[in-house]
């Protein structure tokens, strides 16, 4: 059996971390950590785009003496990446901020907790007696 | 045409200035803002007189479109574009500080490139700077609640638009075009099997999370229950809007094709059970509109879903009527935001408020001489002129949600105008609210008297917007392949 | 050549699983660095300089100077199993 | 079960897309834009790196687009975190060596930041990245000296501005040639530093407001408290 080209390896490793990154999200009991797994989920986005435009055996996008005349890479999703790399950095930073407050907050950063923290909240907000019929953890209640 | 792009590039100048501006001069900075979406919404009027029934395709920077970003103008293009400052303006924070000023204007900028925008990767842009405006605004208050739930709804958000972006990926890999028109042209036959219907999905679930599509709508109730009842009404009002019109401009430009409308049609279909339920359910009044509004945007996707021109006609009513109903209903809602049973004769104290909510949540349910009952009445009779049983599903359901709305918008209004309540704890409504109220009101009853002529223009609109071999001439000026 | 991508490949998706899996939130951090450099280098090899420069740049070193900024402001920073001694964090089954 | 319904989902997602996989023309992309613009681009920008052309020219908005999402992520956490900058214990000043190097580093990372901003069109780099080592330059003596602070009011005025020049050129290409930021000026001999028209410009814009917001954000992070005691 011949080995797969190297193409498909590439692009079985960016789902692998798309999945990776989905799961995490999904399973993370610190919102720290779903942030950073938000960060592999697009950092496997990021791969399979770059891979869109990957040719086999081309150069990359840039004149110079010794390219001239090969066949180039496609340079469109190389800057459609650079875009969304520095989009994640900015939604990172901003989540993280947000999470510092939170925490600042709450003291904790617990995915059920600040769940539970803020319906609470909203509620109490609201003038509303807390809602007990709900498949929430219990909380104290803030004071 | 081309000064088109000062729509967009505006806002964001400013949205630069702004807090620079407000550490010289207070006044300036305050605005500096209005002034220019006031400017934007001239030109805008301006293009759309001078364009009339014709399309235009700008391309920016002079590239040929499918080298090149291209802005797609036509009437349904402009009609939301021209919504875009209109909205701002009229629910623009006055009481912020500098930075929710420049925060309001990038979100102005980013809704016009969305409405305009005539391909992929720049909705993408244009869908992620909205995202991240909206994050800022609404955790701009200070509230820890209001902060935890604009932390999940960027958890949530940036996830879907990840998965968009793995949709983008995919369309690319396939057809190596972002441009919508070529996609157009090039979908029948390269988008045409498993790995398309798998792209407009993944961009469906992604884009779906800002027009509060079924499953990725948790994040509702919280931010508005915690947001400022302005951005509430801008979120729920324009933005969700602005996301479904993206989804559409999708499903009609490059996948249209009946799994993906049926995708659509089922989506919105849970979306109203699941919304009006929990509507039904609501204690307070922000949430009980949250979800009201996850159920109106399920009969925008289910109505959106009919083929052809009766679905574009049928979304663009309900979307519309919307679009004027439930920013006027926060508003309303904004001093009333306790509990549903602390609101005993709230309305007694304040009549003027008290109309004007009775009349909003009439026209969400339905009754007859109100838009509201158009919009529902356009999209029934087309749902039960389709064959087969979805279709009649949908249409049972969204009859079963109107009653399930009835129901507790009818309870919400009896506690309201009914006796009790000897102590007055909430504040009266504030002038500037109660205008904007009155405001979006009187053009609620402008469209029950102009009735005849908005329809005749909405079809006009929806006409020209299913025409794909304008579309695509308008955007390809070069012959076709 | 073949081999490298493979080797990188692998490097990146163990760096991805201990982002996830990793006891302690400093480590993982430290992880996450080591996915956007890993990507960098599959860049690199796949013909965008441009990008990969960006990756390196922005995902290494500015996103894991703000993840440990916010890690030492958050009270987390340190090697110990993690902030809250319940419950093993991320430990996969959730 | 959400757990496991969202496992599921994204297991067969996976699944799915890997078994679509096979159809997919990987290493032969179709490149129906991209053979167009690696044939018109130098001609049209006189830049010699390409991707740089298609950041700033081809996809000139995609690229306004992304600094505002910069800006408006800055202005958010600024809106988060500036609520109340109370320092009232200070991180102590960093160790001898911290101190030192950070002022060695200083203008080291201030021209090789700036070196990668005005070389964007020539070779990898730009603004982005650029901005990036730009932002570290202003950030390492803040991590030697703690109880020095930014000056907010010149950050502001900075990313402001730069943000105004490059959507300015931008308009003075509309009202000159008639279409939003279409490439001006001459073309310049293709791998020169004088070359490629208004695009070194463009990312010198990028880089300064790259710099500016990320100090600032930096800054605002560095500086916000560790937890109400």
């Amino acid at each position: 059996m011949t080995p797969p080209p190297i193409e498909f390896l590439l692009y079985g490793g960016a789902l692998a971390l798309v999945a990776l990154g989905l799961a995490g999200l999904v399973m993370a009991r610190h919102l720290f950590r779903s942030i950073l797994a938000l960060g592999i989920l697009e950092a496997g986005a990021n791969l399979l785009l770059v891979l869109a435009g990957y040719r086999a055996g081309g150069v990359a996008p840039i004149l110079t003496p010794g390219t001239l005349g090969q066949p180039m890479v496609d340079p469109v999703p190389q800057a459609l990446v650079l875009t969304a790399i520095v989009i994640g950095v900015g939604v990172q930073a901003l989540a993280l901020a947000l999470a510092l407050r939170v925490h600042q907050a709450y003291g904790t950063l617990d995915v059920a907790e600040v769940r539970g923290r803020m319906e609470a909240d909203t509620d109490a907000a609201a003038g509303l007696e807390p809602e007990t019929s709900r498949d929430l953890p219990a909380v104290e209640r803030p004071s | 045409m081309n000064a088109v792009v000062l729509a967009v590039a505006l806002p964001l100048l400013g949205a630069f200035l702004t807090p620079s501006l407000a550490r010289l001069s207070l006044p300036l900075g305050r605005l500096f803002g209005p002034g220019l979406l006031a400017f934007c919404l001239w030109l805008l009027w301006g293009i759309a007189r001078a364009l009339g029934d014709a399309t235009a395709g700008v391309a920016l920077g002079g590239f040929a479109p499918p080298l090149g970003i291209a802005f797609h103008l036509d009437r349904l293009a402009l009609l939301f574009a021209l919504a875009v400052p209109a909205m701002v303006l009229a629910l623009w924070p006055w009481g912020g500080r500098p930075r929710e000023w420049s925060l309001t204007l990038v979100l102005a900028a980013a809704a016009t490139g969305l409405a305009l925008s005539g391909d992929l990767f720049n909705l993408y842009v244009f869908y992620e700077l909205l995202a991240v405006a909206s994050y800022g605004l609404i955790a701009a208050n200070q509230r820890p609640a209001a902060q935890a739930a604009a932390l999940r709804y960027l958890l949530l958000s940036a996830a879907g638009s990840a998965l968009a972006l793995l949709g983008i990926a995919l369309v690319y890999t396939q057809t190596g075009t972002l441009n919508l028109a070529q996609l157009a042209l090039l979908a029948p036959v390269s988008l045409d099997g498993p790995l398309g219907l798998a792209a407009f999905a993944l961009l469906l679930l992604g884009i779906g999370v800002k027009a509060e599509a079924f499953p990725v709508n948790t994040w509702v109730p919280e931010v508005y229950a915690t947001a400022p009842s302005r951005l509430a009404g801008l979120l729920a009002g324009l933005v969700s809007k602005l996301a479904v019109l993206v989804i559409v401009r999708l499903l009609l430009v490059v996948f249209q094709r009946p799994e993906a409308t049926q995708l659509m049609l089922v989506l919105g279909v849970l979306g109203i059970a699941w919304g009006e339920l929990a509507a039904w359910r609501a204690r307070d009044l922000s949430r009980q509109l949250a979800w009201s509004s996850v159920g109106q945007l399920g009969i925008v996707f289910v109505a959106f879903s009919l083929p052809g021109e009766t679905g574009v006609l049928a979304g663009l009513a309900v979307a519309l009527h919307h679009l004027l109903v439930k920013p006027a209903l926060f508003l309303l809602a904004r001093h009333w935001n306790g509990a549903l049973e602390g609101l005993r004769g709230a309305a007694r104290r304040a009549p003027l408020a008290g109309a004007l909510f009775a009349l909003f949540a009439l026209s969400l349910v339905g009754v007859p001489p109100l838009p509201g009952f158009w919009a529902k009445f356009v999209t029934l009779s087309g749902l039960f002129a389709q064959p087969g049983p979805l279709c009649s599903l949908a249409a049972v359901v969204i009859l079963t949600a109107t009653l399930v709305e009835a129901a507790y918008l009818f309870r919400t209004l009896t506690l309201l105008f009914g006796p009790g309540g000897e102590e007055p704890r909430m504040a009266p409504h504030g002038a500037l609210d109660l205008g904007t109220a009155t405001a979006f009101a009187g053009l609620l009853l402008a469209g029950v008297i102009w009735l005849q002529p908005l329809t005749g223009d909405l079809h006009g609109i929806a006409r020209q917007a299913v025409d794909m071999d304008t579309y695509v001439d308008t955007d390809l000026p070069t012959p076709r392949p | 050549m073949y081999w490298m991508v493979l080797l990188v490949l692998f490097v990146t998706i163990t760096a991805a699983l201990a982002v996830l899996l990793a006891p302690n939130l400093l480590a993982a951090v430290a992880a996450s660095s080591v996915v956007s450099l890993a990507l960098s280098v599959l860049f690199v090899i796949l013909r965008a300089p441009d990008v990969a420069l960006t990756e390196a740049a922005v995902g290494a070193g500015l996103s894991g100077v703000i993840l440990a900024l916010a890690l030492r402001r958050l009270g987390l920073w340190g090697l110990g199993d993690d902030n809250r001694p319940a419950p093993a964090e991320g430990s996969g089954d959730a | 079960m959400r757990n496991l319904t969202t496992l599921l989902f994204a297991a067969g997602l996976g699944f799915l897309l890997l078994v679509l996989a096979a159809g997919l023309p990987y290493g032969h992309p179709p490149m129906l834009v991209g053979q167009g613009i690696l044939q018109q681009a130098p001609a049209t920008t006189g830049a010699a790196n390409i991707v740089t052309s298609v950041v700033l020219a081809y996809r000139g908005l995609d690229t306004l687009g992304e600094l505002s999402i910069l800006f408006a992520a800055a202005a958010g956490a600024g809106l988060v975190l500036g609520g109340h900058r109370r320092r009232r214990r200070p991180d102590p000043d960093g160790g001898f060596i911290l101190i030192a190097g950070a002022d060695l580093m200083f203008p080291l990372l201030l021209v090789v930041g700036l070196y990668v901003i005005l070389h964007g069109h020539l070779t990898p780099g730009g603004g982005f990245q650029g901005g990036v080592i730009l932002a570290a330059a202003f950030f390492l003596p803040l991590l030697g000296r703690p109880r020095e602070a930014l000056d907010h009011t010149a950050i502001s005025w900075i990313e402001g501005l730069a943000g105004a020049a490059f959507i300015a050129i931008g308009l003075w290409a509309l009202f000159a040639r008639g279409d939003f930021l279409a490439p001006m000026l001459g073309k310049g001999v293709l791998g020169q530093l004088f070359s490629a028209g208004t695009l070194p410009l463009l990312y010198a814009a990028v880089g300064l407001k790259v710099g500016a917001e990320l100090s600032g954000l930096l800054a605002d992070l560095a500086a916000t408290e560790a937890r109400d005691p």
